[in-house]
């Protein structure tokens, strides 16, 4: 497998950086990490994710999808679309590398999301194994191996190298386009740190998590469950959970007075929020009880429903730990869970 | 959607001088919701409003916007045009593109601009008005006169002759005012007390009047038609209602060397005292910083001598409270203290007087006994100097800027008097300019210069020195003949400029009421509206408005009395729609609302909502009482969640303002 | 610092209807000049402003706000125009803690016989906005002028 | 501490004084506390959590809880009492349909300074003399108890109960406690130094609205940044002047009621210190406008509803600190 030696991971970057953009995790605060532009001398975040996911790249927090100008009495749409540039995104973790492959289902199928597409073709997603997980990661729950992450290009590391494998034709045209700068390498040492993570993975305090109490198929039984009163009660109807989600996909279309005009503009929105889906006729979901229910039995129920039995969850633990009450996934999967 | 008038005025060039209002026209005519969009040469002519009233009917328009005069100005009168055409006046707006745009601006193309601007901002905002109907509010049938100088009792007296109640109250013991301490009248020569003292017993004689002698107003709440006031009653220590005035106690006092402030402090008065024989209430007063009685207990001989047993030393302040229809303010005026001009030797030279200190000193009742002398050495004066214009027409900062405008008249009376009486007494008079407008003023002064030989010099006095031999060296320049002079005078008198009264500002206060820079009251209009102030059911009489003569004072007190009777005649005033309304389904009860409001005009009351999924909850909401309020908006800003709005002058109709100007 | 002689700045005033904007219509009738980027907007009185009308202007494109109200004491409605003035003072604070510029925003007592000092308070404001130029620190990006 | 709170509440339950228990309810990990209702004694037994992680403040859901059927419990820290007493005083909270336990208060500890040390993989924290001992996946750690206490409890500003029916373990006294200092310092920096240091804060917000959600003095009906007729709703920071308005009238609607609880920067998923913008409008009024603590009584008028006629002109802003 083709690497390249740790102390040299910098020059890659700046070789990267200057053929496209580079975005890699940085550290902004010990463990609070964030994914930035990279410029020279950039130093590699070693948290094992960075706060806000990767789905920012390909789904960002607000859009601009038109603008209308109001001349005396008529009225001009403008396209205002911008084309993205070639990017890459270095890092990116297993879970969230599977989050694309969610948001993909959402947006690349009929009718195209254009704004998404356009992103997803012109960036490269280069993910990176684990090696250290934390105790509120699970994504084992959903099927993913932290230490082979799928994206255009895998990246494990041994402590002293990083290795990199395509994993697609985009991710193969990527290595050969900096290939000059790898080497071959020798893999057994990587081997045993996949081995040893592997080991964690399985003692970690969520390894059991299971999800054969959900799935498209348990509408009704989860839907009309009392338990969902009890497990609402603290929820303070913020979108922290939903902002820091990696296949959290819902969003607002608004309009804003420029004063020079209307722009129009696409915003995450959160199911939590108590003006969620609001209509002419008023809101769908009047209670809190059923804001929180739909976000898990979007993601445990609808989703899969309709994806083929995909989960749409990536149990990358981010509500786990940012949950402003500590309410998350994992305690709506154990309390709903149905034991044998 | 909207059809809304666009109605640009030119005031004839006022405006179109340095607006292009063809193009303000043109250009707001281009503006979403606009159908018709015209411009007038006066739009405020009953032709121009016609234009506006046709335009409603045939464009069915649903908002009309006028750029004009300042909404001060002619909003009312457009209000009333939409409404006669059938449009709710609150649906018409005024952009203010005359006194804040043409009449500052000298360039056509900025001024134009901008008018353009602010007729976009009353468009953004007449988008978002909405139909707003008055409430009415009944009107209690009493009025207050605050003052009780020559102009509190000629509006008191008018009021009571319409047949309304009516208080007075005056801070001094006695109604009477300024004119009680004149000796005659200009131009007629008259004697005050003997046209005066007449109104005084009519007023204390008339049913209808009240009078609160040495009293004050302590607070003012509510509004008009409905204003409760709190009256202080200061102790006098004497029973208003056992005393006969009968004068005795005045005679008996020991203490006899209180200065007397109705003499000007020419002479002494006692410790309980009546300050003069015509006043009303003839009630006599215990001065507390002279009473030995009051101040150290040891005395009691008005208490003995007083059979109607009216002496009350244990009296203290009492506080009357009264409902009211509409107020008037009489509080008059004051001559300036002068320890700022002590190039006339006023704080050091008794023979240096003001001209109110003088009719003091001529007259009957005054310390001398109507005979001219000097205070020095009361002997007879020889040479006179009157000096004008002391702190009037002042830009040094010591004055007033303004003109006290009644001291050329009552100098020219002065001095004609003196020489009447004391033909062997030379008068002089320094002036800046003689001003004497009015029926028969002008005669009156000439008859001084021409007939009575007063010298009349055109000059500042520069410095007035008093000698070691009692005379008094007044150095001045005569500016026509272009010399300095010396002259060797008895006495000076000097034309101190008038002051509105010092409670006049607290006064105000209370009342909400504006005052200029002076401390004179400001009225609603200078021309169009001279006894009113700009808050409704307040009305303004006499010299708190501005320096006037008797004549003028007693016209103007009796404008304000029609004005006042005009709105106790009514049983019931429109109120201002314009008022806060809570959104019941925002409101917290949080109760900031309520702690803000400066009229108490907002309560709170549980109440039932439907909450999610057909269950019901019971919140504490705010309700304001829409004749109670008077639209301030306080609470609007108080209120976190933006449940409270103001009619009128709503969120959104003041941002859309903000986006239109900043666009 | 460099100023900028074509900048034309925008400029809010909130003015209160009983003084202020009686003031300035005195400033009118007297003829008395001040600059024409003023454009005012009439409030009962100082207390209907709310932080939110401030922030608004800016975003939309404001290089200035000022409030004027009646003298502390002479207000219409008796107290409005002290609660405008504690409340204002902290939201000046507040803007000033973020770091915008101190002369942006203003609030002056004007009265109704004030018309010469409106006029004096407008010229200095708009030149003290016109030094700091465009408000760059406090605007809204899409609300830019093309 | 816990065992004594369980007990006393199970009691209450039990002779009908109260029918609900508002707590903190054990999670996955040793950190996840979650507030909960527990209305039997069994739930009680199994869940509650009284420790050093429960920072969460109780008092925001007594507005909804109190206005159910029966009496609830609550147990309240001193800072707590401060955010339930002033929303007793604005009507908020039904003060007779709460039974108040005062029980002492922190330090409490931050789950992420423990992080922040690189420490992962957490199965336990124990304290032992001030010293953390933490089990991990990866071994053993240990830090000083110190460096892990919550930022909301090292500005602590009072250790007294300002309402409580009952108390468990003793009172403590208002502090005298350093928490304008970073305010003062911000102040002391020049005008570009401070708009540099809340560009960087601020634009970190993602506007997931978790302050305002937490915020006890936050309890609109409706927030006007959710409705559309306030005419400033927002959704999301568009433009990063949207972060600074929110933030701004955030702190402006909560000025003068702010207990200064801390909550809004707990929760910050961006870790933006937001408290400090409350603690500005705190500080102010305090040299401005006298010394004054929201929420220390239920009858004082909050400073920005009223006034004093020799308040201070806005121009003071102007004259003090650094332009």
């Amino acid at each position: 497998m083709l690497k390249i030696s740790a102390d040299r991971l910098n020059d890659l970057f700046n070789r990267i950086a200057s053929e496209q953009t580079l975005y890699i995790p940085v550290d902004r605060e010990p463990n609070t990490a964030e994914y930035r532009k990279y410029e020279d001398g950039m130093k590699l975040s070693e948290s094992l994710n960075t706060v806000r996911s990767a789905k920012d790249f390909f789904f960002p927090q607000t859009e601009n999808l038109a603008e209308f100008k109001v001349e005396g009495k008529n009225i001009e749409i403008k396209d205002i679309r911008e084309e993205s540039g070639d990017f890459v995104v270095f890092g990116v973790r297993a879970c969230d590398a599977r989050s694309f492959s969610i948001l993909d289902k959402v947006f690349l199928s009929e009718p195209v999301d254009s704004f998404y597409k356009n992103r997803r073709e012109h960036g490269t997603i280069i993910t990176m194994a684990c090696t250290r997980p934390s105790e509120t990661c699970f994504c084992t729950a959903f099927g993913i191996d932290p230490t082979a992450p799928e994206g255009d290009v895998a990246v494990f590391a041994d402590g002293e190298n990083y290795f990199f494998l395509d994993r697609t034709e985009k991710g193969k045209k990527f290595i050969e386009s900096v290939a000059d700068m790898l080497e071959d390498g020798d893999t057994s040492k990587l081997e045993e740190v996949k081995e040893k993570t592997r080991e964690i993975m399985k003692k970690l305090p969520l390894a059991g998590l299971g999800t054969d109490s959900f799935g498209g198929d348990k509408l009704n039984e989860l839907f009309n469950s009392p338990k969902w009163a009890e497990l609402s009660e603290s929820c303070l109807g913020c979108g922290t959970c939903t902002f820091v989600c990696p296949t959290c996909q819902c969003y607002d279309i608004r309009d804003f007075n420029t004063g020079n005009g209307i722009r129009r503009f696409r915003c995450w929105d959160s199911c939590m929020y108590s003006d969620f889906t609001k209509m002419a006729h008023g809101n769908p979901r009047l209670s809190q009880l059923e804001r929180f229910r739909q976000r898990f039995m979007h993601k445990l129920v609808y989703f899969p429903a309709n994806n083929d039995g995909e989960f749409g969850c990536v149990g990358c633990g981010r509500c786990l730990s940012r949950c402003p009450v500590s309410l998350n996934i994992v305690k709506v999967m154990k309390t709903l869970e149905v034991k044998e | 959607m909207q059809r809304i008038g666009v109605f640009v005025c030119h005031c004839g060039t006022n405006i179109a001088a340095t607006v292009d209002v063809k193009a303000v026209a043109e250009a707001l005519g281009h503006e979403a919701g606009v159908v018709i969009s015209q411009d007038y040469q006066y739009m405020c002519s009953e032709s121009g409003q016609n234009l506006v009233k046709n335009a409603i009917k045939e464009h069915k328009l649903t908002g009309v916007v006028v750029c004009s005069c300042s909404p001060r100005m002619h909003e009312n009168t457009f209000r009333k045009a939409a409404a006669s055409a059938g449009l709710n006046p609150y649906l018409v707006e005024i952009a203010n593109i005359r006194e804040q745009c043409s009449w500052i601006h000298k360039d056509i193309a900025s001024a134009t601009e901008k008018a353009i601007i602010l007729g976009r901002a009353a468009i953004a905002k007449v988008h978002l008005n909405t139909p707003l109907t008055s409430m009415e509010s009944p009107v209690v049938k009493r009025a207050l006169v605050i003052g009780g100088g020559i102009a509190g009792i000629q509006t008191a007296l008018d009021i009571a002759e319409a047949g309304f109640e009516v208080d007075i109250v005056e801070k001094e013991p006695t109604i009477g005012g300024k004119m009680a301490q004149i000796d005659k009248t200009f131009p007629t020569l008259d004697c005050a007390a003997c046209i005066l003292t007449p109104k005084m017993v009519e007023a204390s004689q008339n049913e209808k009047i009240t009078i609160h002698s040495f009293s004050e107003v302590s607070d003012v709440k509510g509004f008009v038609g409905n204003f409760t006031v709190t009256i202080k009653k200061k102790a006098r220590y004497v029973d208003e209602t056992k005393c006969t005035g009968c004068g005795l106690c005045t005679e008996k006092c020991p203490m006899k060397k209180v200065p007397n402030e109705f003499n000007m402090g020419l002479d002494n008065r006692r410790a309980v005292y009546i300050p003069f024989a015509q006043a009303v209430p003839k009630v006599a007063t215990i001065d507390p910083n002279y009473c030995m009685m009051l101040k150290n207990g040891k005395c009691g001989v008005c208490s003995k001598v007083c059979s109607a047993g009216a002496i009350d030393y244990k009296q203290t302040d009492r506080f009357v409270e009264q409902k009211y229809g509409a107020i008037v303010v009489a509080t008059g005026f004051n001559p300036i203290k002068l320890d700022k001009y002590d190039e006339f030797a006023y704080s050091y030279c008794p023979d240096v007087v003001t001209s109110l200190e003088l009719e003091r000193l001529m007259n009957a009742a005054g310390p001398n006994g109507g005979t001219l002398l000097r205070p020095s050495d009361k002997t007879h004066p020889h040479t006179i100097v009157f000096v004008q214009c002391v702190g009037s027409r002042c830009d040094d900062g010591k004055g007033k800027q303004y003109c006290s405008k009644i001291c050329c008249m009552y100098t020219a009376k002065h001095a004609m008097l003196i020489r009447e009486k004391y033909p062997d007494t030379e008068v002089y008079v320094f002036y800046i300019d003689v001003r004497t407008p009015g029926k028969n003023f002008d005669e009156f002064y000439r008859r001084a210069v021409e007939q009575y030989n007063v010298h009349y010099i055109k000059g500042m006095v520069g410095k007035v020195s008093p000698k070691a031999d009692g005379k008094i060296d007044v150095q001045a320049s005569d500016l026509l003949a272009g010399e300095q002079l010396h002259i060797n005078a008895d006495m000076v008198v000097l034309a101190a400029a008038i002051e509105p009264d010092k409670t006049a500002r607290p006064l105000a206060t209370m009342l909400t009421t504006q005052m200029d820079t002076n401390d004179f009251f400001t009225e609603a209009h200078p021309k169009l509206r001279p006894v009113e102030s700009a808050t409704a059911g307040i009305f303004l009489s006499g010299a708190c408005q501005g320096p006037k003569d008797i004549p003028e004072t007693v016209a103007q007190a009796s404008a304000a009395a029609a004005k006042a009777i005009g709105l106790l005649c009514k049983n019931s005033i429109t109120c201002n729609p314009c008022v806060a309304h809570s959104d019941e389904l925002m409101c917290n009860g949080c109760s900031a609302c309520e702690k803000v409001c400066p009229y108490g005009a907002i309560t709170y009351q549980d109440k039932e909502f439907r909450m999610p999924n057909r269950t019901t909850a019971v919140r504490r909401v705010a309700s304001v009482n829409p004749a109670v309020c008077q639209g301030c908006g306080a609470c609007t800003v108080a209120c976190p969640s933006g449940a409270m709005d103001l009619n009128g002058f709503s969120n959104s109709q003041i941002m859309a303002e903000v986006d239109a100007i900043c666009k | 610092m460099q100023v900028n002689e074509n900048f034309k700045p925008v400029i809010v005033a909130f003015c209160c209807n009983w003084c202020s904007y009686a003031g300035a219509d005195l400033s009118g009738t007297n003829r008395l000049n001040y600059p024409a980027n003023v454009k005012i907007i009439r409030v009962p009185c100082s207390c209907r402003v709310n932080p939110m009308f401030i922030l608004r202007a800016f975003q939309k494109g404001a290089d200035g706000v000022i409030i004027c109200g009646c003298h502390p004491g002479d207000c219409h409605y008796t107290s409005g125009n002290y609660f405008t003035r504690r409340r204002i003072t902290l939201l000046y604070s507040m803007l000033d803690f973020l770091g915008i510029e101190r002369k942006r925003t203003r609030l002056e007592w004007v009265s109704a016989a004030e018309g010469a000092k409106f006029a004096s308070v407008m010229e200095q404001f708009v030149s003290d906005v016109q030094k700091l130029g465009p408000n760059r620190r406090l605007e809204d990006l899409r609300c830019r002028k093309q | 501490m816990q065992e004594a709170m369980i007990k006393r509440a199970v009691q209450l339950l039990a002779d009908g004084t109260v029918n609900r228990v508002m707590g903190w309810k054990r999670g996955e990990f040793v950190y996840d506390i979650t507030p909960a209702v527990f209305t039997t004694a069994e739930e009680l037994e199994k869940d509650f959590v009284c420790d050093d992680f429960t920072q969460a403040n109780l008092s925001k859901y007594l507005v909804k809880e109190s206005r159910k059927e029966g009496k609830i419990l609550a147990f309240l820290k001193p800072c707590d009492t401060y955010s339930f007493n002033q929303l007793v005083k604005e009507h908020r909270i039904i003060r007779e349909n709460v039974y108040v336990i005062g029980i002492p208060g922190g330090p409490k500890l931050d789950i992420e300074k423990i992080k922040a040390k690189g420490i992962t993989g957490i199965l336990s924290v124990e304290n032992e003399n001030y010293t953390l001992k933490i089990e991990t996946i990866y071994g053993t750690e240990t830090m000083p108890f110190s460096e892990a206490v919550s930022g909301k409890c090292s500005g602590c500003k009072s250790k007294k109960h300002v309402a409580y029916d009952e108390l468990i373990g003793d009172d403590g006294e208002v502090l005298d406690s350093n928490r304008f200092d970073m305010v003062a310092k911000l102040e002391n920096m020049t005008s570009q130094e401070r708009f540099d240091f809340w560009r960087g804060e601020l634009s970190k917000c993602i506007r997931c609205n978790a302050c305002r959600n937490v915020c006890p003095a936050c309890t609109c009906e409706n927030c006007v940044f959710d409705n559309p007729k306030s005419g400033i709703d927002q959704k999301a920071a568009a433009d990063s002047f949207e972060e600074k308005m929110f933030h701004i009238i955030r702190a402006f609607h909560v000025a003068g009621r702010c207990t200064d609880c801390g909550e809004c920067s707990r929760v910050c998923p961006q870790n933006i210190p937001l408290h400090l913008l409350n603690r500005k409008f705190i500080k102010d009024i305090n040299e401005l406008y006298g010394e004054y603590q929201a929420g220390a009584d239920t009858t004082s008028r909050a400073p920005l509803n009223n006034y004093n006629a020799d308040d201070c002109e806005p121009s003071v802003v102007h004259e003090r600190g650094v332009e």
